[in-house]
């Protein structure tokens, strides 16, 4: 199967960037390049101003992303319109913008597994490719089956990494948790995305892949995300008993908990 | 040469030398039974032994001396210590040092007591008068005459004794052979 | 008084032998003396050999060529704190590396540097050797329990089970050598020390070679079982630095340390002077029989001599190549005297009353040096046993050769009579 | 947030778990301070006797929160850091970061750019099959090696500091290209070099390959299979010893390695003597790709046209390299602005560390070394 190495046909923004590169306008003005969903969002480099993925269109990001609109982060990419199934629907945003930097878009992504898990899974997944890297956002409830899906059938048998994200600005979804998986026997690489909100907690992917054990504890150490079935579920690169989760948004750069690093280092402050 | 059988040297402060080893041997022997902690009682064994090669030393047999420290206070205290350390002195330290037998022990103790007295009043009767001549040089080839030779059965025995030791401990530290 | 002293400069034996105390003790003194240096040199040899071994220089900075390294080394372990752990058994720790050191030093008393060169001669020399010198396994057990720490606990076990193991097969190869010394007309062998060199001497051979390949393997069997009684690389597993830190000595610090270390060089020392005396002709020249005369006498008179010389020669060799600055004037002088000490002494060494008095301890020592650079190569060679395959060694592949070889040396010895026993019947 | 209420002391493991402790084990605390835990890890050790019942690595010692700086520096900004993370394989890591971001831009390097990357990350990946050579055998008490490969090693990083300035941190890449031009004789040095390593690379064979001691106590130790190290995410040298014939350099080819020809050396046994070939052959075959990339030098431009304030337009990318430990990756996730909006490191050290426990059981503690040493971590990269 495709990844990035050869690129599908369907992700035709690949050679795109190059004719335009030689203008240094900032990426950050890619509002002129969306043609139906206007996104007001992110121009500032603050963290905190991440696009919402709550297009106009879908009122909903979080729960069973209309097709329209892909519903995660990634989805919020300027050019997102379009019609949802067809490749063709990138093209067709293309010459709204000819003068700026026109980013790549995520796209629809086809193939017989994917088509097949869609007959499996329904609406609660969808499959999109961005950049010829392939992923599925799918919806929180398929979690552990999907995976194990994948796993079996699929011989997504090596689990790369699991990890998270946090977008607070998303009111119940707030965290996205995410597997990349890779096959061995397909040469294939997707990654799965699903999204949750705080104090949720997850299935574990350990009984799938052992390899999801200490990066599971980590998202649970960095993002406090708990995965329910996980046989040692705590933390793993900061101390037991330390407060917080340092990779949320909401957690400064700065921030310590100080009280831990006064009682267990003898010191007023670590900085 | 060394092989000249007549030629070794005089022995020194002979009584002294007996007297310090008797001692060190008394001191250490008593220590064994009183520490509370074994490993120190095992060490206070290894004093004994020691001092007690001394003395064999000082009686002409050197074999045996040899022998005493590569067997006993080489090898076998080695193993002792080794026992010991693995079991937690917490523990044994709590535990009673001494039984109540004291019925047992005193009748024991008189018995040896007369023991000794009766062989130090009336011994010189069982062992003659002087020391025998002793021949350093050729004391560990007497040795082996003997246990080669007079002693061969029971040497023999022995032997066999301890082969069937070794079979059994093998067998009780192997699960399965 | 003098009387008493001058007597024994006629006497053929040891002191000890002869009931000579002030020699007796004059010979101690010397031993004791002789082996500190011999360490501290050993320590430098090792650090330089080690060095040059694996690409780098070694000690440079102290001294020239780092000659005086191991001087400051021993003044900083003697100022070093003296550390002794909270819950250390006080009394134990104190005990063991005085413990080890003793059982090290006691074995010297009877080693032959020549045939009357040694403190005493014991009728049962090689035992008392190997008795006394596995007393140090006691020391480094106690060392190991009195930390009360679980890396010297562990070290402690490995390396007392290690002695054990290895003083087996270490036996037996002994055995086997000391049989050899029996094969003669009257059919009396000997323990003592000095008794198994001119046992070599009056046979004509080096036990080593006696019997080929027996004594051979014998040799190898000890030489082997030997490093593991020091506990030396390979078989270091006791100090192990990459699994135990430092085995039985982890919590051992300053002087207590350096006692430890005293020890271990010592009883390479000693181990390296059985293998020489029972395999190497301890004092004998190279073909003491066969190369006789007095020009090949004179020839290996010149030795020491010859040997001293030449490490002067390096000396002014080196200063020489030492750089022309103003900052190494005190090393570049320093090293020029070091070169005129070694020269005089091997000018006084071609002297015909010293060189005949001291050629004995010269072949001893080169041949336990020798032992010495063998030990310092395996460690810049080997990786380390593990211990199931340091015990496997030691049982299942040692222990049955030297059986073997202690029952075919047994039979080949008397072959002779077996058959004049079987023509006269 | 759910928050362990526990004490605050984390440092009472054995406090933890003693309700299935029995008299018969005994519990070793191996590091955070061990000569051969390779920095800071800490491994809590079941033992009875010597055997291993069991493992628990604690890890976080140097936990730097790589991840969270990203957040808070711009693109550019934060190429240095990721220097930081394997520092014995300094480059690599920037080769992955820079691919990674230029894929977010959509950004190339030019040809030469990508010539002198692949020679510079192929130095990198031999001064850290170097290093672990190194340290495994002194782990495994061959003193000897250490020094031989810390000589051969310095020539390579003599490179690396008339190339850029720095021997370790290097720093050599910029997203879409390189900061310099190489410098005059680069070519020679490096070729010069090839001629100096390959004989260097047999002496420590010599040493090692056909050593009893050696071979004894790497064989059969900490074996993992193909299947294990499939499923515990195992990547690198240690999967390819496994038998499992997959590099990324050749699965998914980065950089230009496409242009190289090379092979995968494949162990049979998985165990830590097949690591060990395998990564003596690696650095035959990095000699190789060296060899072909310094003959190809191609001339032109070395930087591609990056704009100054780097905006990536939104999105998210994953790209992994293979780093000398293994799968190295970066999955970016970008908002617009000129910082990512969160950056994940998938570190190959931190994944391949999970495997200590199933490789240890049943093991000596000796072994214990040996296959800390075999798996090649480093503790800047676990914690990162």
């Amino acid at each position: 199967m495709p990844d990035e190495t050869k690129p599908p046909a369907s992700s035709p923004p690949e050679a795109e960037p190059k004719p335009t590169a030689d203008k240094t306008v900032p990426l950050g003005g890619v509002k002129a390049t969306t043609s139906g969903s206007v996104q007001s969002e992110a121009k500032s480099g603050e963290p905190g101003g991440v696009p919402l993925p709550g297009t106009p269109p879908t009122p909903d990001p979080g729960l069973a992303p209309p097709p329209t609109s892909p519903p995660l982060k990634a989805g919020s990419a300027p050019a997102a319109a379009g019609t949802p199934t067809a490749a063709a629907g990138t093209p067709a945003a293309k010459p709204a913008a000819p003068a700026k930097p026109a980013a790549p878009v995520p796209t629809a992504w086809n193939s017989p597994m994917v088509a097949k898990l869609k007959a499996q899974f329904g609406s609660g997944m969808e499959a999109l490719t961005y950049l010829g890297q392939n992923y599925m956002t799918v919806d929180r409830s398929l979690i552990p089956e999907i995976l194990q899906v994948l796993h079996n059938d699929e011989q997504f048998d090596y689990c790369v990494d699991v990890t998270a994200g946090h977008y607070p600005q998303r009111e119940k979804k707030e965290f996205d948790v995410i597997w990349i998986l890779y096959s061995y026997a397909r040469n294939e690489r997707i990654r799965v995305k699903t999204q949750i909100g705080d104090g949720e907690s997850i299935p574990s992917s350990v009984p799938i892949w052992p390899a999801a054990n200490w990066l599971e504890r980590e998202v649970y150490d960095m993002f406090g995300i708990k995965f329910d079935g996980h046989p040692d579920m705590k933390r793993i690169l900061l101390p037991e008993g330390w407060k917080g989760h340092p990779l949320r948004k909401d957690y400064g750069i700065l921030q310590q908990d100080n009280e831990w690093v006064q009682i267990n280092l003898g010191i007023e402050s670590g900085q | 040469m060394a092989a000249d059988p007549t030629n070794h040297m005089e022995p020194v402060a002979t009584p002294f030398f007996f007297y310090l080893l008797g001692g060190l041997m008394l001191i250490g022997g008593v220590l064994v039974i009183t520490r509370k902690n074994p490993v120190h009682s095992a060490l206070a064994l290894i004093v004994t032994l020691l001092a007690q090669a001394s003395i064999y030393l000082m009686l002409y047999a050197p074999f045996v001396a040899g022998v005493q420290i590569i067997l006993y206070a080489g090898g076998i205290m080695v193993l002792f210590l080794f026992v010991i350390m693995l079991v937690s002195i917490e523990r044994s330290q709590r535990e009673r040092q001494f039984n109540k037998q004291w019925v047992v022990g005193m009748v024991a103790a008189t018995a040896l007591g007369g023991l000794f007295i009766a062989v130090y009043t009336k011994g010189r009767g069982i062992f003659p008068e002087h020391a025998l001549p002793a021949v350093e040089a050729q004391n560990t080839q007497n040795v082996g005459t003997l246990l080669y030779g007079q002693y061969m059965f029971a040497f023999e025995i022995a032997s066999l004794l301890l082969l069937v030791a070794i079979i059994g401990a093998v067998v009780m530290a192997k699960k399965r052979i | 008084m003098l009387d008493y002293i001058k007597s024994y400069l006629t006497s053929n034996l040891t002191p000890g032998s002869a009931g000579n105390m002030f020699w007796a003790f004059v010979y101690i003194v010397v031993i004791f003396l002789g082996l500190s240096v011999a360490v501290i040199a050993m320590n430098w040899l090792e650090r330089k050999i080690l060095a040059h071994m694996q690409v780098r220089l070694g000690p440079m900075r102290v001294g020239p060529h780092g000659l005086l390294q191991p001087i400051a080394d021993a003044i900083k372990l003697l100022l070093k704190e003296d550390i002794m752990p909270a819950e250390a058994d006080g009394f134990v720790f104190w005990m063991a590396p005085i413990f080890v050191v003793l059982a090290a030093f006691t074995v010297f008393i009877v080693v032959p540097f020549g045939p009357t060169h040694a403190v005493t001669d014991m009728n049962i020399g090689v035992l008392f050797m190997l008795g006394v010198s596995s007393l140090s396994a006691l020391g480094i057990v106690m060392a190991g329990w009195a930390s009360n720490s679980h890396y010297p606990l562990i070290g402690a076990l490995r390396s007392s089970a290690q002695m054990v193991s290895y003083e087996i097969a270490m036996g037996m190869a002994v055995i086997s050598a000391v049989m050899m010394t029996s094969l003669n007309q009257q059919g009396t062998g000997t323990l003592s020390m000095i008794g198994i060199v001119q046992a070599q001497q009056a046979q004509g051979i080096w036990f080593i070679f006696k019997f080929f390949p027996l004594g051979l393997i014998a040799f190898f069997i000890f030489a082997v079982a030997m490093v593991a009684e020091t506990n030396r690389a390979p078989f270091d597993l006791p100090e192990a630095e990459s699994e135990l830190t430092a085995g039985f000595h982890t919590e051992y610090s300053g002087f207590r340390w350096s006692l430890f270390f005293l020890a271990e060089y010592s009883a390479m020392i000693a181990v390296s002077s059985i293998a020489v005396t029972l395999w190497l002709g301890g004092w004998l020249r190279p073909f003491p029989n066969l190369l006789t005369g007095a020009k090949w006498d004179l020839f290996f008179f010149l030795f020491p001599g010859i040997t001293f010389l030449f490490l002067a020669g390096m000396c002014f060799y080196s200063t020489v190549r030492m750089p022309k600055h103003p900052l190494f004037r005190i090393q570049t002088i320093g090293l020029a005297g070091f070169g005129v000490v070694l020269g005089l002494i091997g000018l006084i060494l071609f002297i015909p009353a010293v060189r005949e008095r001291v050629q004995d301890i010269y072949w001893f020592s080169m041949k336990v040096a020798a032992f010495m650079y063998l030990y310092i190569w395996y460690r810049g060679t080997f990786p380390r046993y593990r211990f199931d395959q340091l015990m496997k060694v030691g049982w299942k592949i040692l222990l049955p050769m030297g059986l073997g070889v202690l029952i075919l040396t047994a039979g080949v010895g008397l072959w002779p009579l077996i058959q004049q026993t079987i023509w006269n019947r | 947030m759910t928050e362990p209420t526990s004490s605050l002391s984390h440092l009472d493991v054995e406090e933890r778990e003693k309700p299935f402790l029995d008299a018969n084990e005994l519990v070793i605390n191996m590091g955070p301070q061990h000569p051969a835990t390779h920095g800071v890890l800490r491994v809590i050790l079941r033992l009875d006797g010597e055997k291993v019942l069991g493992l628990e690595c604690v890890i976080g010692y140097l936990h730097r929160g790589v991840e969270k700086i990203a957040e808070n520096r711009t693109y550019a900004m934060f190429n240095p850091y990721v220097d930081r993370m394997d520092y014995v394989a300094a480059v690599s890591n920037g080769l992955g970061y820079c691919e990674a971001v230029e894929k977010l831009l959509g950004v190339e390097a030019p040809p030469r750019a990508q010539h002198v990357r692949v020679i510079l990350t192929e130095l990198n990946r031999l001064t850290s099959h170097q290093l672990w050579l190194g340290t495994h055998a002194l782990d495994i008490g061959a003193i000897t090696p250490l020094f031989y490969t810390f000589r051969d090693r310095e020539e390579i990083l003599k490179i690396f500091e008339k190339y850029c300035g720095a021997r370790l941190t290097t720093h050599a890449f910029r997203i879409g290209g390189l900061q310099y031009e190489t410098y005059d004789g680069f070519e020679k040095d490096v070729k010069n070099f090839l001629t100096f390593v390959a004989p260097k690379i047999d002496e420590y064979e010599e040493l090692l390959t056909t050593n009893r001691i050696w071979v004894e106590r790497t064989k059969g130790v900490g074996i993992l299979s193909g299947q294990d190290c499939i499923a515990l995410g195992v990547t690198g040298p240690v999967l390819r010893a496994s038998g499992v014939k997959w590099d990324l350099r050749k699965a998914q080819p980065y950089a230009n390695y496409k242009n190289f020809d090379f092979e995968i050396p494949v162990g049979q046994n998985g165990d830590t003597y097949d690591r060990y070939l395998v990564r003596m052959a690696e650095m035959r075959q990095s000699l190789r790709i060296i060899q072909q990339a310094v003959d190809a030098l191609p001339e032109g431009p070395i930087m591609a046209k990056v704009p100054k304030v780097m905006k990536p337009p939104v999105g998210e990318v994953y790209h992994s390299i293979e780093a000398p430990k293994g799968e190295l990756g970066y999955f970016i996730v970008s908002d617009g602005s000129t910082q990512p909006y969160r950056l994940r490191v998938r570190p190959p050290s931190f994944v391949n560390l999970q495997a200590l426990d199933k490789m240890c059981r049943g093991q000596l503690v000796a072994d214990v070394i040996a296959v800390i040493g075999t798996l090649d971590i480093v503790l800047g990269e676990v914690d990162r």
